[in-house]
């Protein structure tokens, strides 16, 4: 097998070329090696509890719910949880904002929650005049391809970099290799490297998932079933949801009978939930991992002639219309959209030289019975995410599809 | 007697055959990768942005990595009449054991690994093409799905990690040139040798053409096939390899995320080669590679709205492969 | 009579260089071999003739190890040999060259020559020698102008026939087969290629020449073996014999015995079908009436047009200059779909390339066209199915649902017709009807050919095999070179035949 | 030597006959009794009209699929027009919200048609390889769609439209297995007629078929335009069933190609039948219950598929080796019966 001979001496090769030449020619690698938290996270793995399960998080993000948060009340985007400030000094632009060069390295625009979010984004900009140029490259959800990106917006002169991880671990090199050049904010999803200059997130998975269980917990009677229902495995908020419902169920006299991967998609999570129904004679309690097929839950039930038992969603029209139209018990713990808004903000305070949050923490609402009105907006899209803070923004409602 | 007596109706084509003739598809490709770049560039620049920056060479070299390794591979089994859909899952895993064997081993082991990983899922795609006789599509369909189980039951997320000293091989450069870009050259051209220089290769050419003709002159048909199939996953492999050097780790959707089956069929397709087989070869497929990606950094530039990338990729590969159909029919 | 029989001594004398001793060969339980022996001396053109069917191509494909024979022995110079692939009858030095070619089209003249024997310089394949060594080859030939490194798809057919024997030759081959090699020649190329025969067997090459046209077995051969079903009828050298001794045993009884009567005066009707001036790429100026009741008969050799011209006369391949007339109407059909509108139906030489949907039921395959080109006649085929497969004298265990694939070739040929007769039409084209056909089946045919005509068909019959033809027809069209060459009356000797088809070529072959 | 050909033993025939479709029979039986073991009430009627209800999407898809494979071709754009379908049907509620549900259906399914209908011209008129007509057009497809509709439509698609997908006549007999019901009977229906059987004939031989005067080429662009068509009815089924989903139809296409060549069905064509290939997806579907119900994790379910989909496909082409053998072995001896094939 030529290929394989050629290759066994050529990847070493190629590194050890590559370290030879390390002196003359540039490298974008970045200097240390991170993912001692991920090698850290590897260990996690001989507990029972998920990898992705890290406990003092999860304590931190239980204790951050009942935390009132700094900034406008009105404005929950520019709030700040706990917020330990950093100086930004040396990244204050010469000659002031006008001008600014603003770059965003998307993931990806693959679900209503992203595309809510970039749209909030892209309207936030057109709020600040002093931004003129704000270009932006969609990753299409491929670490490679968002990794070139990067590198890419590197060398566009940008004045600040926005960057919405596909993955936490892959992203990390290339991430800390944009930090040595220009100011980066990194949102949503994180990486392994406290490079960045600031990382804005909501509360996070954790409380998301607690959230949810807890209102289970509390509404379903003990020793009730409670159907698990998550997207994929392996993303990690996703996972973090999880597993912090996880302990509140442990913790609890409830029985989760099943827990399955509905990959987002409605029909299989039709199936799914019809099956268990069958195979447990019934079902108590739904918890979700993200609201995107909650609807198709309610439905499942319905369809077999059920009530639908307390269930979880998130802040999508569709099943907040849902949940009124058919009195359900239900909450809606959310990832708000309005994040997406925060680091066009963010950047221009460090380019301006302000002082802002090391973890930017924003706050992380939650639809319930009481404010279920305010959040069910007539004339949205059922897909649109209630909690987008976009109402005040230009171009609302016509850009989020509404009328 | 005078030769040319002999046959009236021969078509002597062009000077003589060795010489690059632009009927052959592989030049026609080149020739459209260049137009594209000139496009490219006008658009680009007209746009206010610089095409030949460093940084943007660097981009399009290094996105024509991945897919060259894959596409590589996929025209090896297409040559022969085969197919294999079972790439990208393959590169999947391939990141996986890469970085976790890595991780706890010396690069030399992971490397070793993976490429054992490959030869086994080359083996296995072939022996069932062969032996099984059951339709490639289906075949290396159901070892994908096989391998997909294997991953999504084993792996929850990223795993593993690679040392830095093997992540220069996704990140470094010299001047605008990515060292990976090197790695794609070594193997595309050993791949180029086996299936130009080698008696292996000729047979693949020949099974892929036309498989009684070729039994009937001696060709052991069936291995060769198999061996086509084992290259094919020997790069995938590799491209697995670059893969988990670039993200530092492994990742469940590395492959799966990119639709490299898809994409590398695409490529090699958009590069002169018959689906049918028998007849195109690497140097085509790098050129469609390279059409993919500069289309790409142009969109990137342009900031395009990606959904509709999409649609111009549909309309560039269906069109260029119309295009070779008008060929063949003129030449045949 | 040509110079080359003070050639090696028939047989006898010295050792042989190859021995086939009781060879027998049967595919799923049907015997096609039974014990048949054979020999050839190096320098010898050993000719292999036998009706179709008789087993002269399963016996070479023994020799090439293309089939395992079930029994009996091959000797090369005293060493017995036993060839389960063709590779090892390659080595052995027995090249084949088959009637259709095993070359790729789209490979060089060079790589197909070497194609599976590619020589090797440190691993790469050494171009540079297989050209060098291929053009030498051809330069042997005096085909120096074909280039090594042509592509085969550019090639002429003479050519591409050149490039197989130089193949062989590369394979330093003893024992050359070749199977009906002038077939798709048209008649210069295949003087030129009778030449090279020649010469080969003066290079000491022992040469197995098959072919149907007799008059070039008689040219080239110094021994002439006949087969027929499948049994060794004689070998005698060329000298002692003469065509008609010959052609006795192939056919086993006196020629015309069994073809059913032609056609009295009264019982031909009207003309059916007209042609003036009919031509395309291949045909010249054809003028042609078909007459419903009247069998009329095309010879000519391979690439005379003979098929050509069903093919135009059929849409297929259609005219582009010339007046048609069908039943009346003036029409040129330019799609299979017209011509069988007007009536027109082709049973073409391609039986399961053209003829039929292999993997399909013999109903199915019956009622295709009338499935496809929906008539008044439609209804009343699908009911008349049975009645309509007894009439062509089907025999299929499996009845009507029976694949098709698994009927003997003769049964085969009999759903064709069904599946033409179906549609009603009434100008009926036959090419090749009784090819591969075993002779029982033929005779079956004849008679159904003949039926036809009888029930005012206007019937064209193509044949290579001139007995059949001649038996058959009530009147004779000879063909060469895309032209009409002459017509004859009903049973013409084959000499008047061979002298219109082979035209003016006759000096040219005495000059040879 | 051509009697050779003659008189096969009488199994090989029966094989002939069935041959392909026995492995999907068997299978789907061996599933359905695994059903029954697993899950005893599964055979209450409401249970299995809702499994076959399930079931009804894929059936369609397979059914139109099988007109394709058996011409000889592929279509991989399936999966795109069941997305693209959801995802308008829900755009166009977006913009005129009461329009009547058959209204929208009709234009989904005539959308569908065009499709089919692009598909087959590419792929006959310019003949490009079916393989990379339909894969450009999945991306096309889905990239128009999305380009569109922003990402996510913007209405909701209405309980009428949706009626089809979810609700039942009679309060009992789900309207998607009367669909199902229905687009069989059509399938094979149209499997008997004249253009069934010419498109067999065409798959198996298109010289043949074309000598016998079949427009081969409007033939298969017809196949293309059903695949098409029943591709848009899956979507109304799917759209009904589960509502807006921006991926309804992901990977559906290879989920069809499995289900028709688990049915036996032939790559390349002119062999199998259509009933055989709705076999296929039933049996696709009844296995997916099975796991689920099995409580298997969604992991192991994709490998189980495909060591199945191996198997089946593995046993029908070992059965067929044989007599596939003689079928080579007449063909060698066409090659040697039939001097120089065609020369004019």
């Amino acid at each position: 097998m030529t290929p394989l001979r050629k290759h066994r001496l050529l990847a070493p090769g190629a590194a050890v070329f590559a370290a030879v030449l390390l002196a003359s020619c540039s490298s974008d690698a970045p200097p240390a090696s991170p993912g001692a938290s991920a090698s850290q996270s590897q260990d996690d793995k001989a507990t029972e509890q998920s990898k992705f399960f890290e406990q003092d998080e999860y304590e931190r993000q239980i204790r951050l719910a009942d935390v009132t948060p700094e900034g406008p009340a009105d404005k929950p985007w520019e709030q700040m949880l706990e917020p330990e400030m950093r100086d930004t000094a040396e990244f204050k632009k010469k000659g002031g904002l006008a001008g600014t060069h603003l770059c965003f390295s998307n993931a990806g625009v693959f679900n209503p929650w992203r595309q809510v979010g970039l749209k909030n984004m892209q309207a936030e900009v057109k709020l600040h005049k002093e931004i003129t140029k704000f270009t932006v490259l969609d990753a299409q959800g491929k670490d490679d391809k968002q990794i070139s990106d990067i590198e890419e917006l590197t060398g566009k002169g940008c004045d600040a970099l926005i960057v919405s991880p596909n993955t936490t671990a892959t992203l990390t090199p290339a991430v800390e290799a944009a930090c040595a050049k220009v100011p980066v904010i990194v949102f949503d999803r994180g990486v392994q490297t406290d490079c960045p200059v600031t990382f804005i997130n909501p509360i996070g998975g954790y409380g998301y998932g607690s959230v949810a269980a807890d209102f289970l917990v509390e509404k379903v009677k003990p020793k009730g079933k409670i159907l698990a229902l998550r997207i994929s495995p392996g993303v990690d908020v996703l996972e973090n949801r999880w597993s912090a419902a996880k302990v509140a169920f442990d913790k609890s006299e409830l029985d989760v009978v099943e827990i399955k991967f509905t990959e987002g998609d409605t029909a299989k999570t039709k199936s799914i939930v019809a099956d268990a129904i069958s195979r447990h004679g019934q079902i108590d309690g739904v918890w979700m991992d993200a609201g995107a097929t909650s609807v198709a839950a309610i439905e499942a039930f319905e369809d077999a002639g059920v009530d639908v038992p307390p269930i979880t969603g998130e802040d999508q029209q569709d099943f907040l219309k849902a949940w009124k139209d058919k009195k359900l018990t239900a909450i809606a713990p959310t990832y708000p959209t309005f994040q997406w808004r925060t680091p066009v903000i963010a950047a221009l305070d460090i380019l301006a030289g302000k002082q802002v949050p090391k973890e930017w923490k924003l706050p992380q609402p939650t639809v319930t019975e009481e404010n279920l009105d305010d959040y069910l907006q007539e004339g949205m899209p059922p897909l649109h995410y209630a909690m987008c803070g976009c109402e005040d923004l230009p171009g609302f409602p016509k850009d989020w599809g509404g009328k | 007697m005078t030769p040319t007596a002999l046959a009236p109706a021969v078509a002597q084509p062009g000077p003589k055959p060795r010489r690059v003739k632009l009927t052959d598809p592989a030049v026609g490709v080149w020739l459209a990768a260049a137009v594209v770049i000139v496009l490219g560039w006008l658009i680009v620049t007209l746009d206010g942005g610089s095409f030949f920056a460093r940084a943007n060479i660097t981009t399009i070299l290094s996105n024509c990595v991945a897919l060259g390794l894959v596409a590589v591979g996929q025209s090896a089994v297409i040559l022969t009449g085969s197919l294999d859909l079972s790439v990208a899952y393959l590169i999947s895993l391939g990141t996986l054991v890469a970085a976790e064997t890595m991780q706890d081993g010396s690069v030399v082991t992971g490397v070793l690994a993976v490429l054992a990983l490959s030869v086994a899922v080359g083996l296995a795609n072939g022996l069932i093409v062969t032996g099984l006789k059951v339709n490639a599509f289906i075949a290396t369909l159901g070892t994908a799905f096989i391998l997909r189980g294997w991953i999504e039951d084993n792996y929850t997320g990223p795993a593993g990690q690679v040392p830095a000293s093997f992540r220069h091989l996704g990140y470094d450069r010299i001047g605008p040139v990515p060292v990976s870009v090197f790695l794609l050259a070594a193997v595309a051209a050993a791949v180029w040798f086996l299936t130009r220089r080698t008696r292996l290769g000729h047979h693949m050419y020949a099974t892929g053409g036309d498989e009684h003709a070729a039994r009937l002159s001696g060709v052991r048909t069936r291995r060769t096939v198999v061996v086509a199939h084992v290259i094919c996953s020997l790069c995938v492999g590799a491209a697995a390899l670059f893969l988990a050097s670039r993200l530092g780790a492994g990742a469940p959707w590395a492959g799966t995320e990119a639709r490299y089956d898809l994409e590398s069929i695409a490529a090699v397709v958009l590069g002169g080669t018959a689906l049918a087989g028998g007849r195109g070869g690497v140097a085509g497929t790098l050129g469609g590679v390279l059409i993919l990606a500069v289309l790409d950094s142009v969109f990137n530039q342009l900031s395009v709205d990606p959904f509709f990338k999409n649609v111009v990729r549909g309309v560039v590969i269906i069109a260029a492969v119309a295009l070779y159909a008008r060929r063949g029919r003129k030449t045949a | 009579m040509p110079a080359t029989r003070e050639a090696p001594p028939p047989g006898g004398g010295a050792a042989p260089l190859l021995t086939m001793r009781n060879v027998s060969k049967s595919f799923l339980g049907v015997r096609v071999l039974h014990d048949v022996s054979l020999d050839l001396a190096a320098g010898e053109v050993h000719a292999l003739v036998g009706e179709n069917g008789a087993g002269k191509s399963t016996l070479m494909k023994v020799l090439a190890g293309e089939h395992v024979p079930d029994s009996g022995t091959i000797e090369l110079d005293g060493t017995t040999h036993a060839f389960t692939h063709p590779q090892q009858a390659q080595a052995a030095g027995v090249g084949i060259i088959h009637q259709e070619f095993a070359l790729l089209e789209h490979r060089t003249v060079a790589e197909n020559v070497f194609l599976g024997r590619e020589p090797t310089r440190y691993g790469m394949v050494d171009r540079r020698a297989m050209e060098r060594r291929t053009g030498e080859l051809l330069a042997e030939l005096g085909e120096s102008g074909v280039s090594p490194r042509a592509h085969v798809r550019d090639l002429s057919v003479a050519r591409r026939q050149t490039v197989e024997i130089v193949k062989a030759l590369a394979s330093d081959v003893r024992v050359l087969v070749m199977d009906e090699p002038t077939a798709p020649l048209a008649e210069h190329e295949a003087r030129l290629l009778h030449a090279l025969v020649r010469r080969l067997a003066d290079r000491g090459l022992g040469i197995l020449y098959i072919s149907h046209r007799l008059r070039e077995v008689f040219e080239l051969s110094h021994r002439i073996t006949v087969l027929k079903d499948g049994r060794h009828v004689t070998t005698v050298p060329t000298a002692d014999t003469d065509t008609d001794t010959i052609v006795r045993a192939m056919v086993g009884r006196e020629l015309g015995a069994y073809y059913p009567p032609r056609a009295r005066p009264g019982e031909t009707g009207g003309t059916a079908l007209t042609l003036r001036g009919g031509g395309n790429r291949r045909l010249h100026g054809i003028d042609l009436d078909l007459r419903s009741g009247e069998v009329t008969g095309i010879a000519g050799l391979q690439g005379s047009g003979r098929t050509s011209l069903a093919r135009a006369l059929f849409g297929a391949a259609p005219f582009t200059e010339g007046d048609m007339t069908v039943g009346g109407r003036t029409l040129r059909p330019r799609s299979p779909r017209e011509a069988i509108r007007a009536g027109i139906a082709l049973v073409t030489e391609d039986r399961k390339g053209e003829g039929l949907a292999l993997r399909q039921s013999v109903r199915d395959n019956a009622l295709l066209v009338t499935r496809a080109v929906p008539g008044q006649q439609h209804a009343s085929a699908a009911r008349g199915l049975a009645g309509l497969l007894d009439r062509v004298r089907l025999q299929a265990r499996g009845g009507s649902d029976q694949q098709v694939q698994f009927l003997s070739g003769g049964n085969q040929q009999k759903v064709v017709i069904a599946k033409w007769l179906a549609a009603a039409p009434k100008v009926l084209l036959f090419d090749e009807p009784t090819r591969g056909v075993d002779v029982g089946a033929k005779a079956a045919i004849h008679t159904l050919v003949r039926d036809l005509a009888k029930e005012g068909l206007a019937v064209l019959i193509i044949s290579s095999e001139l007995p059949e033809l001649i038996g058959m027809s009530d009147r004779i069209l000879v063909m060469s070179d895309g032209r009409l060459a002459g017509e004859l009356p009903a049973g013409a000797p084959e000499e008047d035949i061979m002298r219109l088809a082979t035209g003016p070529a006759d000096e040219g072959t005495a000059a040879a | 030597m051509t009697t050779a050909t003659a008189t096969p033993a009488p199994y090989k025939r029966i094989a002939a006959a069935l041959g392909t479709g026995i492995p999907v029979y068997a299978l789907l039986v061996v599933l359905l009794l695994a059903l029954a073991v697993t899950d005893p009430g599964f055979y209450e009627l409401d249970r299995f009209l809702a499994f076959v209800k399930r079931a009804a999407p894929l059936v369609i898809l397979a059914a139109g699929q099988y007109l394709v494979i058996v011409s000889g071709e592929f279509d991989l754009s399936v999966g795109a027009i069941v997305t693209a379908g959801v995802v308008v049907a829900a755009q166009l509620y977006g913009s005129f919200p009461d329009a009547h549900w058959l209204v929208i259906s009709l234009a989904l399914v005539l959308a569908g048609a065009v499709v089919g209908l692009a598909n087959g011209l590419i792929t006959t008129a310019l003949r490009v390889p079916s393989f990379i007509t339909t894969l450009g057009m999945m991306l096309i497809l889905e990239g128009a769609v999305f380009y569109w509709t922003g990402g996510s439509p913007k209405g909701v698609l209405p309980e009428d439209f949706r009626a089809l997908g979810r609700n039942s006549a009679f309060g009992w007999l789900p309207w998607a297995v009367l669909v199902c019901l229905a687009v069989g009977a059509f399938a094979v229906w149209l499997m008997r007629r004249d253009y069934g059987r010419t498109l067999l004939a065409t798959g198996d031989s298109e010289r043949t078929a074309a000598l016998a005067g079949v427009r081969v080429h409007r033939v298969r662009v017809l196949a293309f335009v059903l695949s098409g068509v029943a591709a848009a009815l899956a979507a109304v089924l799917v759209g009904g069933f589960s509502g807006v989903s921006a991926q309804a139809g992901r990977g559906l296409e290879f989920e069809a190609i499995t289900a028709v060549v688990l049915g036996g069905v032939v790559l390349g064509g002119g062999r199998g039948s259509v009933v055989a290939a709705m076999a296929g997806a039933f049996s696709l579907q009844a296995l997916f219950t099975l796991l689920n119900l099995q409580g298997v994790s969604g992991a192991l379910e994709s490998t189980v598929q495909g060591v199945i989909v191996i198997a089946a496909v593995g046993l029908g082409a070992a059965n067929w080796s044989r007599v596939r053998g003689a079928a080579d072995r007449s063909r060698l001896r066409r090659r040697a019966d039939s001097p120089g094939g065609t020369p004019s």
